[in-house]
């Protein structure tokens, strides 16, 4: 029986002590995480493998399966599919490969969809608060395998328009010079 | 059958208990395949995760105490109430009720050394150790469970519950059905084939009806719900589309195979603690069971109604009104059953000379809160009452009344008759009166307040509620009860500890009973009966003759049993079984790994296979030649 | 001290140590496992069906599985049933040099029987992630064949036992079981293949 | 007559939600199944008694303080007369369970036999977590979209058609009817009559995930006039600002995060995430019952939704105040 429970302890003991962060569900965002970006940042276009200098990345929402379901679920409710389809690109361009016009970065996605690009893509500044900017940022990386499988989203109860994000192939990033980005 | 000189029991019986010892010390722990101390094994982890649950139902009773409580949040909430409800159900209720009481008891009542599939046994507790650490694992880690413990998809599905969540709950599952399966062929396997010589079906204790009909009902129901949560499995990880309607997956189809499985587990759960009834009640009535054939009718019914009942849960779904109408009709039917038990345990009662002692008080304790909770299934069977007062605290506390009285109070009834056996110590009668008055009141104030907030309109599950509800008086008297209950489940502990160690020696027989566990001392020897009896009645010590023949002619050297034929347990031939083996528990370790593994990669499931099959066939593979040749024979 | 022989008894050591047959206990712990697992089927099957309502066409768009391979394998089962009995037969004797003959002629069914099953998986003409048909399609054949290769490492396991000098007693009776075990699988592939190649073309 | 004071008795233990109780019905639904809870309530009590009564008189009995062994009972003619006993109890036992099943079959058939030609018609479907209700119109200009408030006439059946949009939702207003599932894949109807006007509490019954708890609506029972009156104001778009600082109330949703979710009619703002705010000025509450519609409530909760309901699908927004007090007088003014 002592061993049962000393067996018991130890275990427990080391899983506590482990931690997992993939199942935080950070429920109210910090003041500033849910700020709108009203300062005006002139980026002018720099695309490619040489990213702008964003603000740093809170990595929490690329941990969190949640964040990353809530990007998901924006993604579809704000309408990017209405461009980029669900990841096959449309009237935008494809999310699933791994060809990244303005840089893989979370922060170069965030300031792909704060500002806005060239031919169509329009800037959301103002309208998307910045923690929502990055859950979708953390989902339009694990579309392209960029997240690991347990925190990218399983199929959706939807009509079956793609393989799931969390069995997406890693993909290699690479710039519009076809090499691969400079990882950090 | 020669006539043979028996062995004096003097040299016999180290023999006996060289043969039929277990190993100690560290390892020696997990090579242990006797029933008796699997059983406690069981016991013991399903009380202590029946304490476990108990602190999340109290934490949930603080966060319900008052209105716009802030104590916990929803998420952490949602995750208490349901690792609470599947704590309660799959990690305390089954496994103490059912592989509990019945790995440590069916042997000794059959009269026979061992279980059926002692290694098979074995390794079924460890899965559900394992099933057991996985969800609180899960909980501590933040990734507990959260739909409930039916699971509902979609909220249990890919879209709803992003993370691992809802797989550890599948898996959970996997494990202790693993566990209940292996279980119930051991029990049944050890019920029909070694019963001791003379105890025909017709003479076969109560316990063991029940215990039968209960095992034939896990393996009928439990398969549903390994299908049902393997498809939720395979739908969160490997994209099936079983629940999805967008493309001609099915919500419903999930609700169904839930209950086809859910239902009979309210028998599977409910059933043992009638047997406790009918094995405690006619041992302080001083007389045999009154109506022996009408109970194991009863029994038999109550096994294959419920598996006709299960859409009762389903009635808000808007079914066609036909199918509700036959299933309000076979929920009532299963009320007939029942009712015929209550009224022969009173028709025992009421013809016996009752003594009011403790295991006696729990069992009036049963009898008032299960009837309670039985009439309020009455209202709950009804389709138009169903709508009212489905997935509200009505039903919540129908379902404490029905599940706590059903097998609580007959567990503790169980444990107050039964822990003298298996400590060999009497428990202190004062301590065990206050222990039934502080749980009995606590219990009735909390859950008896329930009923009047579900007719309220409170919902179930709602992690809060607002003031303007008006539903803060009756829940904090709801929650007030908590601390009563818990009191009284500390007393027990007390108790027993106490007891344990300075209790007073209780002897083979304390309580003078009738059954064969009865026959030997307490706690029983390694080899359980040193020479295996035979029977003569319902009730074998009571009906015995004063020359009552033993058996003879097992082998002592070599762990034997007797094989008897199941229907009049006629001896038909000795079989030999394990010895101690630690294969079982590496064999659960295997499978452990692989369930564990298939929640992160469906490959797990392929490579876990590969250990799974080493072990099984270490497990399995021949330990040499016995010690004399043996001979098949067509029997 | 109280000596037994002073007492009645039932004398059983004439008694045989191994049975074969519906009194074995390994016998009957083999029946309730295929209950167990029959009714997994049963509920599989089931769930098929139930699926197959919500559905308003049947294979939805697309086209039922190819049967040749399903109908060739059925015949291959159908033909193992001959070893397996032979099995059977032989068990009780102890005759070493026949149960590993006719283990190894199982175990050789069994293996054909996958590599069939193997061509099966990919003439299904969908896949588990397509639709609830699909899935119900690829759990059923799946639970299958899970079976087929427990079987067959259980039928191989024993033929390896039966070179050894263990093979007596209990493991003749194992035997024995595991025929039985086989007929499972035989019928529950029989009744897959209706479900499979049958209910989506004629029904 | 005694029997009523007593009804009256437990129903004051089950009272005072008023408009939200199974016992307080205000329809014939909810009074049909009323009139049979206290039907089966009163047969369960009566074999509650007779048994709790049995077991007393036989544990009293016979009953034997001594805690020693006592010598074995037999005792032939007393289990003879107990068969009889046993017997009768369970024929009577069956024939009430008849009863019941009877009385049970009646009122449900009773209480789904509402039916009439030309019902108001109402759409729900469930969101996490709030509630969507379209008075549906063949004419699209014609369909009224709210939230959360459903406005029916007293005295009149109303068909309610269930759908939901992500998971098992069930709509429950225990004065009005029984619950019914919103299953997604599913839609299904039931009927409801309101004979007395006010304002009827309901909640969702199906665990619906983090803010279940926070799902309420209300049915807003009012007479025939009233509810036309209602009906056509709905039907407008909405009021268009008429001060400078409705103006920049507006200008503050059209160029935040407002418009990302929600609906104005007549405005850009379109999209179908929220409820519809077009009339949101005209509701007794916001955030599904949760709030009161005042406006330190309604600002509260634009700038911190997930203090009162964490885990709702809103996101919380940073408005200097100036905005926010534009941004909620200006939503005060959709009536």
């Amino acid at each position: 029986m002592l061993s049962e429970a000393l067996f018991a302890l130890f275990l427990t003991a080391t899983l506590m002590l482990a931690g997992c962060k993939r199942e935080e569900r950070q429920l109210r965002p910090s003041p500033q995480a849910s700020q709108v970006i009203n300062e005006a940042q002139v980026s002018g276009l720099n695309p490619g493998a040489n990213p702008l200098p964003g603000p740093p990345t809170p990595t929490i929402y690329e941990e969190s399966a949640y964040a990353v379901s809530e990007g998901k679920r924006l993604f579809n409710q704000y309408n990017c599919s209405g461009c980029h389809a669900h990841g096959g690109g449309g009237i935008g361009p494809p999310l699933m490969d791994n060809y990244w016009i303005y840089g893989s970065q979370p922060e170069n996605i965030f300031a792909t969809i704060v500002q806005g690009r060239p031919n169509g893509m329009p800037s959301f500044r103002n309208r998307i608060p910045e923690f929502q900017v990055w859950e979708i940022v953390a989902y339009v990386r694990s579309l392209s395998g960029l997240l690991p499988s347990d925190v990218a989203p399983s199929r959706s109860d939807e009509l079956h328009v793609k393989p799931p994000e969390q069995s997406m192939p890693k993909q290699t990033p690479v710039g519009i010079t076809g090499a691969p980005e400079p990882s950090k | 059958m020669s006539q043979q000189v028996a062995v004096p029991e003097s040299t016999r019986e180290p023999i006996l208990a060289r043969t039929w010892r277990q190993p100690g010390g560290f390892w020696g722990w997990f090579q242990n395949v006797h029933h008796t101390a699997i059983g406690v094994r069981f016991m013991v982890t399903a009380f202590i995760f029946f304490l476990l649950g108990g602190v999340l139902a109290a934490i949930m009773r603080w966060q319900l105490a008052t209105p716009e409580h802030g104590v916990i949040g929803p998420d952490l909430y949602n995750q208490i109430f349901t690792v609470h409800g599947s704590t309660m159900i799959f990690l305390f209720a089954v496994p103490m009720m059912f592989q509990g009481f019945g790995v440590y008891l069916v042997p000794l009542i059959c009269g026979t050394r061992n279980i059926a599939f002692p290694r098979l046994n074995a390794f079924s507790y460890y899965v559900y150790l394992v099933g057991g650490l996985l969800l609180w694992a899960g909980l501590l880690l933040r990734t507990g469970a959260d739909a409930g413990w039916f699971a509902y998809v979609p909220l249990s599905g890919p879209e709803f519950t992003p993370g691992k969540r809802s797989d550890f709950w599948a898996q959970m599952i996997t494990f202790t059905e693993v566990s209940a399966l292996g279980v119930a062929v051991s029990i049944a396997t050890t019920i029909l084939r070694y019963r001791a010589p003379g105890m025909t079906l017709n003479r076969m204790p109560l316990i063991l009806w029940e215990k039968l009909v209960i095992s034939m009902a896990v393996i009928f129901a439990m398969p549903a719900v390994m299908v049902v949560s393997y498809m939720l499995l395979m739908d969160r990880t490997i994209n099936t589309q079983f629940f999805n309607p967008a493309v001609g997956g099915d919500v419903l189809l999930y609700q169904h195979l839930f209950w086809f499985f859910g239902h009979p587990e309210v028998y599977i759960i409910f059933l043992p603690g009638t047997a406790i009834a009918s094995t405690v009640i006619p041992v302080f009535c001083r007389r045999h069971i009154f109506g022996y054939v009408p109970i194991v009718t009863s029994v038999v019914a109550t096994g294959i109604l419920g598996f006709g009942v299960w859409v009762h849960h389903m009635f808000a779904t808007g079914l066609p009104q036909m199918s509700e109408s036959f299933f309000t009709a076979a929920t009532l039917m299963i009320v007939i059953p029942t009712a015929v038990q209550f009224y022969c345990w009173m028709a025992t009662i009421w013809h016996g000379r009752l003594q009011l002692m403790l295991p006696m008080l729990w069992m009036f304790g049963f009898f008032f809160v299960f009837l309670i909770g039985g009439l309020s299934g009455v209202m709950l069977a009804s389709v138009p009452l169903n709508w009212q007062v489905h997935d509200t605290f009505f039903v919540v506390a129908h379902f404490h009344y029905v599940l706590i009285g059903g097998a609580l109070f007959p567990m503790f009834a169980g444990l107050y008759f039964w822990i003298p056996k298996i400590t060999g110590r009497m428990m202190n009668t004062l301590l065990g009166k206050v222990h039934f008055w502080l749980f009995f009141a606590g219990f009735n104030i909390t859950f008896f307040t329930m009923h009047f907030l579900g007719l309220r309109g409170m919902p179930r599950r709602v992690y809060t509620y607002g003031p303007e509800m008006h539903w803060e008086g009756l829940n904090l008297l709801a929650s007030s009860g908590v601390l009563l209950m818990a009191t009284g489940v500390i007393v027990f502990i007390v108790n027993f500890f106490h007891s344990k160690s300075r209790g007073r020696l209780a002897g083979p027989n304390p309580w003078g009973a009738g059954s064969l566990e009865w026959a030997v001392s307490s706690p029983p020897p390694a080899y359980n009966f040193l020479e295996l009896p035979t029977v003569n009645g319902r009730e074998p010590l009571w009906d015995a003759l004063p020359n009552q023949p033993v058996v003879t002619g097992l082998r002592d050297d070599i762990p034997e049993v007797l094989v008897t034929n199941s229907l009049d347990s006629e001896p038909q031939h000795r079989d030999e079984l394990p010895p101690a083996s630690i294969w079982p528990f590496l064999a659960a370790i295997a499978v452990s790994v692989a369930f564990i593994w298939s929640i992160f990669s469906p490959w797990g499931v392929a490579y876990g296979a590969i250990p799974v099959a080493a072990t099984l066939l270490g497990w399995l593979w021949p330990r040499g030649h016995s010690p004399s040749p043996r001979v098949p024979e067509e029997v | 001290m109280k000596q037994a022989g002073e007492r009645p008894v039932l004398d059983v050591s004439g008694l045989p140590s191994v049975a074969f047959g519906r009194s074995n206990t390994s016998w009957l712990g083999n029946v309730f496992y295929m209950l167990i697992e029959g009714t997994m089927f049963a509920l599989l099957f089931a769930s098929y069906f139930y699926l197959r309502t919500r559905s308003s066409s049947w294979p939805p768009f697309q086209s039922p599985p190819y049967a040749v391979y399903g109908i060739a394998n059925a015949l291959l089962f159908a033909f193992s049933l001959i070893p397996a009995r032979l099995a059977q037969r032989v068990a009780p004797s102890g005759d070493r040099q026949k149960i590993r003959l006719a283990l190894l002629g199982l175990g050789a069914f069994a293996v054909a029987n996958l590599v069939l099953r193997g061509f099966e998986l990919t003439s299904l003409n969908c896949r588990w992630y397509e639709n609830a048909y699909g899935s119900i399609l690829w759990s059923l054949v799946g639970l299958h064949t899970g079976h087929l290769i427990t079987e067959l490492v259980e039928t191989m396991s024993l033929a390896g036992v039966s070179f050894t000098r263990s093979m007596e007693g209990t493991r003749l009776a194992d035997v024995a079981i595991n025929s039985d075990y086989w007929y499972f699988v035989v019928v529950t592939a029989f009744l897959m293949d209706v479900i499979v190649y049958g209910t989506t073309r004629f029904l | 007559m005694t029997l009523a004071r007593l009804h009256s008795g437990l129903a004051l233990l089950a009272q005072f939600t008023g408009e939200h109780n199974s016992l307080h019905p205000a329809g014939p639904q909810a009074s049909g199944i009323e009139w049979l809870y206290w039907v089966v309530f009163w047969i369960t009590f009566a074999a509650f008694v007779l048994v709790v009564a049995g077991f007393t008189r036989a544990a009293v009995r016979n009953r034997s303080s001594t805690s020693e062994m006592l010598p074995l009972v037999r005792d032939l003619e007393g289990d003879r007369r107990a068969s009889w006993a046993v017997g009768t109890a369970v024929f009577i036992t069956v024939l009430t369970l008849f009863a019941v099943l009877f009385m049970s079959i009646i009122t449900g058939k009773k209480v789904e036999g509402l039916t009439s030609k030309n019902p108001v018609t109402i759409q729900i479907t469930g969101h996490q977590w709030w509630w969507e209700a379209v008075y549906p119109n063949t004419q699209a200009d014609q369909t009224i979209t709210t939230a959360n408030e459903i406005h029916v006439p007293v005295g009149k059946p109303v068909v309610i058609l269930t759908n939901s949009a992500d998971v098992i939702h069930s709509f429950w207003a225990p004065s009005v009817h029984g619950k019914r599932d919103l299953l997604p894949g599913y839609s299904s109807a039931f009927w409801i009559q309101i004979d007395k006007p006010g304002t009827y509490a309901g909640r969702c019954a199906e665990f619906c995930g983090l803010q279940h708890a926070h799902m309420g609506f209300s049915i807003v029972a009012e007479d025939q006039d009233t509810f036309q009156r209602w009906e056509a104001q709905q039907l407008k778009p909405a009021v268009e600002p008429n001060s400078s600082e409705t103006v920049r109330g507006r200008q503050v949703f059209l160029t935040h995060a407002c418009v990302m979710c929600h609906t104005i009619r007549g405005t850009d703002a379109g999209s179908r995430m929220g409820p519809d705010l077009t009339h949101v000025g005209s509701r007794r509450m916001i955030a599904a019952e949760t709030l009161p519609n005042t406006p330190g409530a309604l600002a509260a909760w634009i700038i911190d939704p997930q203090r009162s309901k964490p885990g709702n699908k809103m996101a919380p927004n940073l408005l200097n105040p100036g905005d926010l007090g534009a941004l909620v007088t200006y939503l005060g003014t959709l009536q």
